[in-house]
């Protein structure tokens, strides 16, 4: 996979979606590029993650979403099911907020990395364990061979974390979703995640989609940032720009809002 | 740091707490013994407290003119001692394996049971098997077809599943397909004629199929089909609408979805993802149901004609059978223990967290 | 920072607190804490997820039993809550919960809850309207049930029943972490205002480190069961004694559109029914030495053998 | 992470659109039906319940919609009047099952320790005996009534509660408005009646309305039985045991038969749409709990 | 005998032999004739054990040979003597000896199971290897009728004793009994279950001149209606126990034997006046017996049934012509209720309320009592209650009304003295030993007759005094409805064992 710079990996046009009668996006662009984070900010509730949800087709029951989100030439909402299966965990892979509740419980963590491997990349069981060691190697689980055999309970929350992103990482996708990897995590765990990212990013070449709504995890890590207000992006720009220079009032107000005044640094 | 973090944390606990199997087995054990014991107190005191007299039901009209007599089967039965002695020396019996000899069957309880045990076992176990098989299946398919037109039909027809009264329908299902449509046969659970396979489990059809007699087999299961259809009924409607709801809860985990955005197939993601922890709810609501089976079977056997537990002990608590009243109860207590037992057994299998400490 | 004559407000003294559930091991969650907060003064209690907060400060309300060590409020012994009244000499200690959805009876209207404190303090002049106005809520809000507010705002009115009861401790245990970040900060400012306003001292839980430091005077810090370091809060803030304070701050990421990673701590906070031998953090710390591993270092203000208070050994 | 308020605001504003479901209506009607023929049975009954004034077992015709029974009585009229004796008694035994179980089982939540021990390991005993068996047992020590056997199910009945009402409360007991209760210094009685109770009882009265149904089931089970109504009250129950008899004059069974299906379903249609009107979590709650 | 399963299934009627099928409610609680009196019980004793004497066909009026081949009673009524048959055998092969039929007696006697009443005060002797010799203290000319019933069928008293039979209560033969039969009746036990069914099979050796038709019979424990639904679709070949609706309504193919049984239901009023200060009033109870509706009681019992005239069924010596039966006189009952003095009385009627006989269950019948009762102005208050808990008050004389039935011991009409005061059935109604001179000196007068004319004068005297003054209503005498298959032969009714299975054959 060649990262070109400046060309969109997946780009959403005009994304609007409904949910049961409610209007819950109304019309979002969004564009990500190859080896580059993309940071999604914004209140609760503005769309974020339905934004995350709708690139793959994966929203709640009762939606209706129209717009355009294309990728690889091809408009991901018209695709049919059996396709969009394709893309999915192949070329696009996504990670949960929770570690706690986005890996199967009842599964071994060598099953949930190499399953999706051998249906969509068709390699045999001994393969797929090999790469799967590699991957916990590379997410930097202790033990990689011995860890496949355990179950999701036996880790803690950073290293579920981190087994989840192997998951999202394990068929080479060329983009990963990221809906707020780290809330669910306490802020030394969640330095080890965002270096993590960054590292698969520049390494990979990956296109990310940071959710977030810490505007210092943003700062941290996204190289463009949007931010999201009721359904819309209102803000779009480097990462500079936004948390430096805001545009629009919204961003404004959401940096006002943090405690320490931004461009103070910390010791 | 999560709100839902402390309660998650107790309930890891206590599945952790069960982990060492073998404390956790004699635990069990002991608490069904002891309900065992519970339940035999209960009985014992509840049919004491009857104003009949077993005395009158048992003799003849005759005889109860004879106070010799009357007395000898007082002191036969153990009734003329006080009553916390006659209890404690029922559970002495019970120690030696002696449920005592029924009052209205002059036999010895636990041969009693020994034959109307496996009958009612095999009716409950037929029952519960369909309703597994029809309940979760249909469970299933609502939740996956939810809000459409099946899920509105399977909904309505399990509230109709949990609403009809077993009695009325074991007798309306009988007048229809034994008498009407003569596509059942008639009561019992073999034909008149022919003779009970060679008790093995003491379920015919089992013990049918053991010694190879095929046409024994054939007329316990079409025996069988009715009595079992009609018990299940109300069991199928409970485990479809828990199975749904399960189904439903699980669909909206995370890990649902992140199998679907791994792209797996829709049955792979089915099978492997949603059905396993699905069946955590519906297996423990299938353990209770096997109970609310038992139930129904007291109403179910009285018109089929089936020699099982529910008529052994109807007979015993209308002619206040003592021995023979706390044999059902002993036996209830046996059954929820095996049953709590399977569950449970069932929950490792299934969830490795109960497993793996 | 204003100390008092009388002593500190509330002293804890190697405070420990177990969680026994049947069948498992015993939870030391707080394995001999000190913490002293002054009449007027608020304190930070900052720490990783799991590593006692909670249970210390349910401790101090009596919610939870001490297995050992000492709590006094106000020179009294706080004794654990059972199925009476709560001590009166008690009631002065309140607490402000995490979770805004549950921290209000939703079968009650807000006013009602409200005058719960003031029955408490015995105070018949003030009205449940008046609390609400001093937390920044119409004054009309009153007779409304909590289902018709916003997470910020159940919090407000939170404060307010506490207050009500006119504290001379008040805790807040991370009572700005379910909030959205708008509403963060405003909430958290409005506690210290009125906290400092009332003369009561704060004790304010939270693993927001840049929040506490907006409002705290005094800064502790909670490693696996135990206040590693403590201090005023800008001599912590530029000056971390303990490697694992320097961590904590090392890992919050600044939004100052630098695109500065934050640094890493390896590790995770070890199992608090298993601890580490000798120092709690020595399995992830940077500058172990061989002390470290066998002796516990429990000396303040920063419970560290770097910074042990007289034969220091530098590294 | 944000979670929905688990009470008060789902279901006020989810309750109207529940209930203009087909299921909420259906039920509705037929229940509120089934009241109004219980109330006014005298005035639309065509005959006297217990006169025994009609052919013997006619077939339904003219005169006699749902024709007669052995006694020469018209079945329309005596289910009409069934429903003054059924409904009444299963609701009775609903609200003393829901007091009584309730009660016990906010106590074993709240107390915890041997109060518990003791309620649940008596409701354990309870459960552990299939119901209608031990309804059975104490219906025929009571002797044959219908208070005792409304005393049998209650019997058999309350547990259910306790359980319910046990794990809400010890739901509700550890919740954040609880704790400042107690901080603000209110005894754990006060406690109990102010802030966790009104918490619960939706949850549980949910269930009792679920409840309804089986109550009924169980109770024209044991006059099935012969253990229940005396007659020659035309108890449901006992109507369709008396058809037994007769088999084939279907209709003497048939119909009281359809009268208890039919209140059954219509309880359970209405317990239905309030469980869905309530928020999916307390209501898995109810569910595991309630069989 | 099981098919050893190579055979060809072509022809399973072949080697399986001819089943019959037979569908009764169960009244049964063992299967030893020494402690049988039950009706499905005696149904049993009577296929698989020979007594002395039998009865032919349904004739209930003369007792004819058995076991023994001729007998005689002493004129004064209290020595019968019995020549035993030769050639007799039980099913094991051996014969049937005197000393067989003297341990059997004696066991019954001795024993103190619920029949051994039958034999009170009978002593048993064996005269020679032929003769047996039955004496009595009192003159017993009842006896003949006595010896029939299956409870002193004789047993095999070797392997009888060798599972546990003795002469005294402490015998412990009955499991053994229950399990195999140890008689010389056409049939023997094969399998025997209290509960549900019993099956009985031919004995290969009867020594009889007919033998058993049937190789195997399944005697299957089946609620009345169910029993009509197996019946009409095959599934059974005998319907004992239909009542007369049920029975109403048997299509084509079946055959249907209704005679009335020798049940008779009644009802009877406490005497007591510390049960009842009501019931005890001479006048309420002529109230009650001019306000019942007998003719709307037999339309419930249906088909076969009659209404008793008095306390004696009808096939029975001394039974009172039906002209004699009570009529309802409601302007009569009401005046007496006037005349009793008691004002809108209410009382208690109990009942035994999962009991039927014959198909035909009490709850019509009380129900029915109670609004006929209304009419006159009497509130009757039902008081169902399982059979144990009802005959426990029912017994004691506790009940104010009670409606009950007495099936009879034997065939004979000294069996319904015990409804007179001071005994057995009379104190159940709180009717005490001298309460009613009358009564007493006219069933003394009919327990001394000898001669059958003299019986029946004096039972017939008795029971119209009983009816005038008595506490019982005689009610009905419920039918018994036998629908078979078409094939069956041989079917009669028999008031003391029901029905004799042995006789049963196929056309
Ligand atoms: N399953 C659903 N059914 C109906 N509406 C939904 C559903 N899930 C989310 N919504 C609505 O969609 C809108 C956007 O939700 P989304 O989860 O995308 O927000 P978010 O920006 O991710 O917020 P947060 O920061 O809290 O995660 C919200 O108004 C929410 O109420
Ligand atoms: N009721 C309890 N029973 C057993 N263990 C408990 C209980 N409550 C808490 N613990 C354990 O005690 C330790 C400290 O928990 P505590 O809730 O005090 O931490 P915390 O610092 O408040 O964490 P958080 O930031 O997640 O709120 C944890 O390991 C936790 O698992
Ligand atoms: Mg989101
Ligand atoms: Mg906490």
């Amino acid at each position: 996979m060649t990262a070109e710079s400046g060309t969109a990996a997946l780009s959403i046009e005009g994304l609007r979606l409904s949910i049961g009668g409610h209007d819950v996006l109304h019309g979002v662009d969004l564009s990500l590029e190859a080896g580059r984070v993309h940071g999604l900010a914004g209140e609760s509730g503005s769309g974020k993650t339905m934004t995350g949800l709708a690139v793959l087709g994966l929203l709640p029951h009762g939606s209706r979403v129209s717009g355009r989100i294309a990728f690889g030439g091809r408009d991901l909402l018209g695709m049919p099911a059996r396709e969009l299966n394709q893309v999915r965990g192949a070329k696009i892979a996504m990670v949960f907020q929770d570690p706690a509740t986005s890996l199967h419980p009842m599964l071994t963590v060598e099953r949930q990395l190499t399953e999706h491997m051998g249906h969509h990349l068709g390699v045999g069981r001994k393969e797929a364990r090999e790469r799967a060691a590699g991957l916990l190697a590379k997410v930097r689980i202790p033990g990689p061979e011995e860890a496949l055999k355990r179950y999701p309970h036996q880790f803690s929350g950073g290293m579920r974390q981190r087994i989840a992103i192997a998951v999202a990482l394990a068929c080479e996708p060329e983009v990963l979703i990221a809906d707020e990897p780290t809330t669910a995590l306490d802020v030394t765990v969640q330095a080890g995640i965002l270096r993590l990212l960054r590292g698969l990013c520049d390494d990979l070449g990956l296109a990310v989609l940071l959710v977030t709504h810490d505007l210092g995890v943003m700062s941290a890590v996204a190289d463009e940032v949007s931010v999201m207000k009721d359904g819309l992006v209102v803000e779009t720009g480097p990462r500079g720009q936004v948390l430096r220079e805001p545009r629009h009032p919204y961003t404004r107000s959401l940096l006002d809002a943090l405690p320490v005044p931004p461009g103070e640094n910390s010791p | 740091m999560s709100p839902t973090s402390a309660p998650s944390s107790r309930r890891t606990r206590n599945r952790a707490l069960r982990s060492p199997l073998a404390r956790f087995l004699v635990r069990r054990i002991v608490t069904a013994l002891l309900l065992a014991v519970g339940i035999t107190l209960v009985t014992f005191v509840l049919t004491n407290l009857v104003p009949g007299d077993p005395v009158s039901a048992n003799l003849g009209q005759r005889a109860l003119g004879d106070p010799a007599i009357v007395a000898q089967w007082r002191a036969d039965h153990g009734l003329d001692r006080p009553l916390p002695q006659q209890y404690l020396m029922h559970l002495e019996g019970l120690l030696h394996g002696d449920l005592g000899t029924s009052q209205q069957s002059h036999r010895p309880v636990l041969d009693d049971l020994a034959e109307s045990v496996p009958a009612t076992l095999e009716l409950a176990g037929a029952a519960i098997l369909v309703s597994l098989i029809l309940g979760v299946g249909f469970g299933v398919i609502a939740a996956l077809r939810r809000d459409r037109l099946s899920d509105h039909v399977l909904r309505v027809l399990s509230l109709i599943g949990i609403s009809v009264p077993t009695f009325w329908l074991a007798l309306v299902a009988f007048y229809v397909f034994f008498f009407r449509l003569q596509v059942t046969p008639g009561s019992g659970r073999i034909d008149p004629g022919m003779t009970p396979p060679p008790q093995v489990t003491g379920l015919y059809t089992v013990d049918a199929l053991l010694s190879g007699r095929w046409d024994v087999f054939s007329s316990a299961v079409g025996h069988l089909a009715a009595p079992a259809l009609v018990l299940a009924l109300y069991t199928i409607g409970l485990l479809t609408r828990f199975t749904r709801s399960a189904v439903l809860e699980v669909l909206g985990q995370d890990y649902v979805r992140a199998a679907r955005a791994k792209g797996l197939p829709g049955r792979v993601v089915l099978f492997r993802y949603v059905l396993r922890p699905a069946l955590v709810p519906v297996i423990t609501v299938a353990g209770l149901a096997f109970g609310s089976l038992l139930s129904g079977t007291v109403l179910v056997e009285a018109v089929f004609a089936w020699p099982g537990v529910g008529q052994y002990a109807y007979k015993s608590a209308t002619t206040l059978d003592l021995p023979a009243i706390m044999g059902v109860g002993l036996v209830v207590g046996v059954v929820y223990l095996v049953i709590n037992l399977v569950v449970d057994v069932l929950y490792g299998v299934i969830d490795p967290r109960v497993r793996v400490s | 920072m204003t100390v008092p004559l009388t002593g500190p407000l509330l002293s804890v003294e190697d405070l420990v607190v177990e969680h026994r559930t049947p069948g498992r091991p015993v939870v030391r969650a707080v394995a001999g804490a000190s913490l002293h907060v002054a009449a007027g003064e608020v304190v930070g209690l900052v720490g990783e997820s799991g590593c006692g907060k909670s249970t210390l400060a349910r401790a101090v309300c009596g919610l939870h039993g001490a297995a050992s060590g000492r709590i006094l409020v106000g020179g009294h012994p706080v004794t654990p809550l059972g199925l009476r009244r709560r001590d009166p000499a008690l009631t002065g200690v309140q607490m402000v919960f995490q979770d805004p959805y549950s921290s209000l009876n939703p079968r009650r209207r807000v006013g009602a809850q409200i005058a719960d404190g003031l029955r408490t303090a015995g105070d018949t002049a003030t009205e449940p309207a008046d609390l609400l106005e001093r937390v920044g809520l119409p004054r009309a809000f009153a007779g409304r049930y909590p289902h018709e507010f916003s997470g910020g705002q159940r919090q407000r009115v939170a404060i307010a029943r506490a207050l009500a009861a006119r504290p001379s401790l008040l805790i807040g245990d991370e009572p700005i972490s379910a909030l959205d970040a708008s509403a963060q900060a405003q909430v958290a400012r409005l506690m210290r205002d009125l906290a400092v306003e009332s003369g009561a001292g704060l004790l304010f839980i939270s693993h927001d480190l840049s929040v506490v430091r907006l409002i705290a005077d005094r800064i502790a810090v909670m490693y696996l069961g135990k206040v590693v370091e403590t201090g005023p809060t800008a001599e912590v803030w530029a000056d971390p004694k303990h490697p694992y304070t320097r961590a904590l701050l090392a890992a919050i990421p600044s939004p100052d559109g630098a695109g500065v990673l934050p640094a890493e701590l390896p590790g995770d906070v070890p199992d608090p029914a298993d601890p580490p031998a000798g120092c709690r953090f020595h399995p992830r710390c940077p500058f172990v030495m061989d002390v470290c591993r066998e002796r516990e270092p429990d000396f303040g203000p920063a419970a560290c053998w770097l910074h042990a208070p007289e034969s220091s050994s530098t590294p | 992470m944000k979670r929905a308020g688990l009470f008060a605001r789902t279901r006020v504003s989810r309750l109207p659109q529940a209930w203009r479901r087909p299921l909420a209506i259906v039920g509705t009607v037929v229940a509120l039906a089934w009241i109004v023929v219980a109330l006014a049975a005298p005035v639309l009954a065509p005959h006297d319940p217990l006169a025994q004034e009609l052919p013997r077992l006619a077939p339904p015709g003219p005169g006699h919609w749902l024709g007669t029974d052995q006694l020469g009585r018209d079945i329309l009229s005596r289910i009409m009047y069934g429903a003054r004796v059924s409904i009444p008694l299963t609701l009775l035994l609903v609200v003393l099952s829901v007091l009584i179980g309730g009660l016990l089982g906010a106590c074993a939540g709240y107390f915890g320790r041997w109060v518990d021990e003791t309620i649940m390991r008596l409701a354990d005993l309870v459960f552990a005996f299939p119901t209608v068996i031990l309804a059975m047992v104490v219906a025929a020590a009571l002797g044959a009534s219908l208070g005792n056997a409304v005393l049998a199910v209650l019997v058999v009945a309350w547990p259910a509660y306790a359980r319910v009402t046990r794990g809400l409360v010890l739901g509700v007991r550890e919740r954040e408005f609880v704790l400042s209760g107690r901080l603000l210094g209110f005894s754990a009685w006060r406690s109990l009646r102010v802030d966790v109770l009104p918490n619960v009882t939706g949850p549980v009265l949910v269930l009792a309305t679920l409840d309804i149904g089986t109550a009924l089931l169980l109770l024209s089970g044991l006059s099935f039985l012969g253990l229940g109504a005396k007659p020659p009250s035309p108890e449901w129950g006992a109507m369709v045991a008396a058809g037994v008899d007769v088999f084939d004059s279907w209709w003497v069974a048939t119909f009281p038969g359809l009268a208890i299906l039919t209140v059954v379903l219509a309880f359970n249609f209405l317990g239905d749409t309030l469980r869905d009107a309530l928020d999916p979590r307390t209501a898995r709650a109810i569910k595991e709990r309630a069989l | 005998a099981c098919s050893g399963g190579g055979s060809s299934s072509s022809t399973p009627s072949g080697a399986a032999g001819k089943t019959l099928v037979i569908d009764t409610s169960f009244d049964l609680k063992t299967a030893d004739p020494g402690r049988t009196y039950e009706p499905t019980g005696l149904i049993v004793d009577k296929a698989t054990y020979d007594t002395l004497l039998t009865f032919e066909g349904s004739d209930v009026t003369k007792p004819v040979p058995a076991l023994a081949e001729s007998y005689e009673l002493s004129p004064d009524g209290k020595e019968l003597t019995l020549k035993l048959r030769q050639g007799a055998k039980f099913a094991d092969g051996s014969p049937v000896t005197a000393d067989d039929v003297v341990f059997s007696l004696t066991r019954v006697r001795d024993m103190k199971g619920t029949p051994s009443f039958l034999l009170d005060g009978v002593e048993i002797a064996k005269t020679d290897d032929t003769t047996i010799t039955l004496t009595s203290k009192n003159p017993n000319p009842a006896l003949p009728y006595i010896l029939p019933n299956p409870a002193l069928g004789i047993l095999n008293s070797k392997v009888a004793k060798e599972h546990g039979a003795t002469n005294d209560p402490n015998d412990k033969a009955e499991q053994y009994l229950n399990s195999a039969s140890a008689g010389s009746g056409p049939y023997t036990i094969e399998s025997f279950n209290v509960s549900s069914q019993v099956v009985l099979k031919a004995n290969a050796q009867y020594w009889g001149a007919k033998k058993p038709y049937y190789d195997k019979v399944v005697i299957r424990n089946v609620e009345s209606a169910t029993q009509k639904l197996n019946v009409q679709r095959g599934d059974s070949q005998v319907a004992l126990n239909l009542s007369g609706d049920q029975v109403a309504g048997v299509s084509g193919g079946l055959q249907v034997k209704r005679t009335a049984s020798a049940y008779v239901f009644f009802l009877l009023a406490n005497q007591d006046s510390g049960v009842s200060k009501i019931t005890s009033n001479p006048k309420f109870v002529e109230a009650v017996r001019k306000g019942i509706d007998y003719p709307g009681l037999l339309e419930l019992a249906g088909e076969g049934s009659t209404q008793a005239s008095g306390i004696i069924p009808s096939m029975f010596l001394g039974a009172l012509p039906p002209d004699q039966a009570a009529k309802r006189d409601v302007e009569g009952a009401k005046a007496a209720l006037q005349q009793s003095g008691v004002t809108n009385p209410t009382v208690k009627l109990e009942y035994p309320s999962e009991l039927t006989v014959n198909g035909l269950s009490f709850q019509p019948l009380a129900e029915r009592i109670q609004a006929n009762l209304k009419e006159v102005g009497i509130t009757v208050e039902l008081t169902p209650a399982p059979v144990t808990t009802a005959l426990d008050n029912y017994r004691n004389g506790k009940e104010e009304l009670g409606l009950w039935y007495w099936g009879p011991d034997f065939p004979d009409p000294s069996n319904y003295l015990s409804f007179a005061p001071g005994k057995l059935v009379g104190l159940r109604a709180g009717w005490k030993a001298g309460a009613d001179k009358d009564v007493e000196a006219a069933a003394d007068k009919a327990g001394a007759a000898v001669t059958d004319d003299d019986r029946k004068q004096a039972y017939t005297d008795f029971q119209q005094k009983l009816n005038a003054t008595g506490p019982f209503m005689p009610l009905i005498q419920p039918g018994q409805n036998i629908v078979t298959a078409a094939s069956v032969t041989g079917v009669e009714y028999h008031p003391v064992w029901t029905i004799n299975v042995a006789d049963l054959g196929a056309k």
